[in-house]
């Protein structure tokens, strides 16, 4: 069913849990979708230099997370903005297609953080 | 690999007691049972000691007997046949939210065919209870379907009230036994229904072969149209090693009596009482005591069932979560959901089925690996205070 | 005593070959396929790997592959699914005299859902001309439902034309290539049907599994409803090692390519010739040439077929006489009757269909047990007047 | 699916045959409905001393014909025309319940063929 990419990291998913003082937070979906993922980032100069998940959900769902977080870890914001759901889904190796909605999740929730970051960024900038 | 195999509610493994009659009829018996010749014959015969054997464990005459596909050809053919048949008495069919989806789903799909469906809800417990039925049931109503014990939660329904009540109203009675044959005992004449439903894959008989019990006098219609076998009920060549090993999976099932029931109601509660003083924040689903045995349905809050279903298997650890026909499917379990349950706990459902060659070392290993996998996964989930 | 089985057209040996590819699938790995574990998984690959090999000996994608009981159950799902899902085209259905009767009855049993159905003549030789079809099809006909080779005669209908009138009006075209699979070769594309079906064990394949083609893009409506197997098109849990040993059935009839056809060829031609020989006053039934190899359908005058049966078994000889299906009943074959045989000559049939282990001795033997059979026969009948 | 008995008089039919100069014929059934019977009779002072059959028919007919055959050679007309069907059926240890038309042939046969004779030795005896 799924790949041994998804299967890798749903078993070790990277950058769990939350990060204290968190520059911005994302998140996405609802239970009764059955997926929840919850982002949250430190930035630097406009580079994430730190990014940790939490998700409620599918195996997919969580490998989805793990890997969109390696894929931007020490990006620049304008690099992390351009990941999109589907290449989280190929760096995976391909997810079923009855699951790719799982890995829609990942990249909104990263947008969102990022959002998130930029309005309180606005503010102090301001 | 130590492997643990604990999901029986979606198929059992084949009693080699079965495969042992069944395997001069694959080969070496391959004769059709419909043609003249003595060897034909001698199999025809087999096939009808299967069909007395089938019908003793549930308390039936052969002749009341319709070998199918499985269970779910067993509920169309008694949805659809029933409900046709007997259109005369009205088109209102009367079906619950908890049913199998080959009840459920084939009860709505007679909606294009002109019936009325009126789906019961069921109570926390996932029963339907009778005065609901008796709220809903109509001069109209041809067919009622309820089943008699749930797949996912293990629930018992109170067939014989139930049916007493159709029958107070001139309905047909239909119950999807496929969960009960095999666990608990089936006697058709006791609980008093007009048509049940059983499959042989899950009580230590082979796939694709089940049965329909049709009470003697039901006018009932067949679904399958062709050659006139089964009694001109149920078209199609037999399929002969299957039929065999159905009737020997029956008679062993006899042979045990309560003895298994009572070995997995043993192992049944050490499992509860285990999980429930191991891992916090959980609900255990299905009635506390009018249910199957070896059925153990939980919800863990904070997690969800494929996440739990796989770390299980990573550990040879074999179950379910929800039912097993809808595990590719993205939704909450629909009994689950009819039984008042959020979403989101609903989605944190495991089933844990156990069956005859389960032993104590199968629940101790099963109380070992669960915790920490639950654990593991509530820590990165974002509804797990506990992980923040 | 010595046996010559010469009734494939019924039943066939499962193949050594197929029954060892199912075994391992019987006891052992007996998981269902729809759970989400790997030894699930694993049962699930196997099971699509058997898809893709029953497609390709139909030239077929394994997405066009809707695994069913049988062949009455594909035919009934092609007929009811397709008519239904297509209806908006119209309430006709077009089907031939000479059909299986789970074609035949099937197509009239759709009279009660509305449908017109109009029932084709045949030829002599049990053909249906494709003129008679050009005639009868009209705007509303939404189906076509007409047999790839017949089971009783053997007769090969000319499917490529029959199909393109169907589609030429815009009507589905379905075939009951049931016979036809493992005898000559069945390629959909080059026939261009929409739908087509095939069972297992007229192939050395088991019992119990059956294959409905269905063209991609075709509309069709399931017959069972349940949980969504088979891409939701056809519910209840797979009957595993009947799908793996029809994958391997297939696959050994691919590879035995135009051989088996041969060597069955060469015998068919001594059996013919040597019935002719040493008896008098009968008539070959089916096409001379447009027949498929191994089935010689021959009519004794004088005699009843139920009778030589009798007297052939008591040789060791198993045939049929008419439909295996239908052998029970005391009507002559409708499709003997379909094509202009009188009762008296129709109720006289013998069917000897041979199969891939039938040597040259199979055939002497026959050829020695048959003819003081028939005479026998021939001498206590009031119709011989040799015997008067 | 037919009795022990059932098989032995179809495999060994007793009485096959016709007789020179029969007393009485009959005949019952038709090719269409799959059986035909053809009884000939030999009778001395009211007693049938020869019985002959001839059937186009199932083992079932058969083996009635042959059974009825045995039945009555040597009864007297009175006895034999008490022979039923029902009682040809029960002689060879009953019939397959789908099989029973067929021996509803033999003892109609027989009667047809005792008429028969009765025909002719009425004018005979005008
Ligand atoms: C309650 C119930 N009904 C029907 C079925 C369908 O049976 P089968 O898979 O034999 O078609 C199942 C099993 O999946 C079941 O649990
Ligand atoms: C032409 C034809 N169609 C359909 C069938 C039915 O197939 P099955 O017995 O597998 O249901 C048969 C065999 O009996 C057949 O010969």
């Amino acid at each position: 069913m799924y790949s041994e990419k998804v299967m890798e990291h749903f078993l070790n998913p990277r950058n769990t849990g939350t990060i204290t003082n968190a520059d911005g937070v994302g998140e996405v979906g609802n239970a009764s979708c059955g997926d929840i993922m919850h982002i949250e980032i430190k930035v630097n100069n406009d580079v994430i230099e730190d990014i940790k998940f939490q998700t409620f959900g599918c195996a997919a769902a969580i490998a989805s997370s793990s890997m969109l977080t390696e894929l931007v870890k020490g990006k620049s914001l304008a690099e992390a903005e351009k990941i999109t759901n589907k290449s989280v889904a190929e760096a995976l190796g391909g997810l079923p297609p009855v699951k790719m909605h799982c890995s829609n999740l990942a990249a909104d929730a990263l947008r969102k953080a990022i959002e998130d970051y930029r309005r309180k960024f606005a503010k102090e900038g301001a | 690999m130590r492997t643990v195999y604990l999901d029986h509610n979606a198929t059992t493994p084949l009693d080699p007691e079965v495969y042992k009659v069944m395997e001069p009829f694959i080969v070496e018996n391959f004769y059709n049972p419909s043609s003249v010749y003595s060897r034909s014959r001698k199999v025809r015969e087999k096939v009808e000691e299967a069909r007395a054997k089938v019908a003793s464990l549930l308390n039936a005459s052969p002749e009341e007997i319709i070998f199918t596909s499985g269970g779910t050809e067993a509920n169309n053919q008694a949805i659809i046949g029933g409900a046709k048949a007997n259109a005369g008495k009205g088109r209102h069919i009367i079906t619950s939210a908890a049913e199998h989806h080959a009840v459920l789903d084939t009860c709505l799909r007679m909606e294009k065919e002109g019936f009325e469906v009126t789906v019961l809800p069921v109570d926390e417990y996932g029963r339907v209870l009778p005065e609901t039925l008796e709220k809903a049931i109509r001069t109209e109503t041809v067919l009622v379907s309820i089943m008699y014990a749930n797949n996912e939660v293990g629930t018992i329904n109170d067939i014989k009230t139930l049916a007493e009540i159709a029958h107070k109203n001139g309905s047909l009675f239909h119950t999807d036994a496929v969960q009960a044959a095999g666990k608990i005992k089936v006697d058709v004449k006791d609980l008093g229904v007009d048509m049940l439903s059983v499959s042989a894959h899950k009580l230590y008989g082979p796939k694709g072969i089940g049965c329909l019990y049709v009470k003697k006098g039901t006018k009932i219609e067949s679904l399958l149209t062709g050659g006139g076998q089964e009694n001109k009920m149920r078209a199609g060549t037999e399929n002969v090693p299957a039929i065999i090993g159905f009737g020997r999976a029956a008679e062993l099932t006899i042979e045990r009596g309560t003895e298994l029931e009572n070995h997995i109601k043993d192992l049944e509660k050490i499992l509860r009482e285990g999980i429930k003083e191991r891992i916090p924040d959980i609900i255990f689903t299905g009635h506390p005591e009018e249910r199957i045995p070896g059925c153990v349905s939980v919800c863990f809050k904070y997690i969800e069932g494929e996440s739990m279903l796989l770390l299980l298997d990573q550990r040879g650890i074999m179950a379910s979560s929800g039912s097993a026909c809808s595990s590719k499917s993205l939704k909450a379990s629909h009994v689950l959901l009819a039984m008042g349950i959020s979403h989101e706990i609903a989605h944190g459902s495991l089933r844990l089925s156990l069956g005859k060659d389960n032993r104590m070392e199968d629940v101790e290993y099963l109380l070992e690996v669960l915790p920490p996998i639950v654990e593991k996964l509530r820590l990165i989930s974002p509804l797990y205070q506990g992980g923040r």
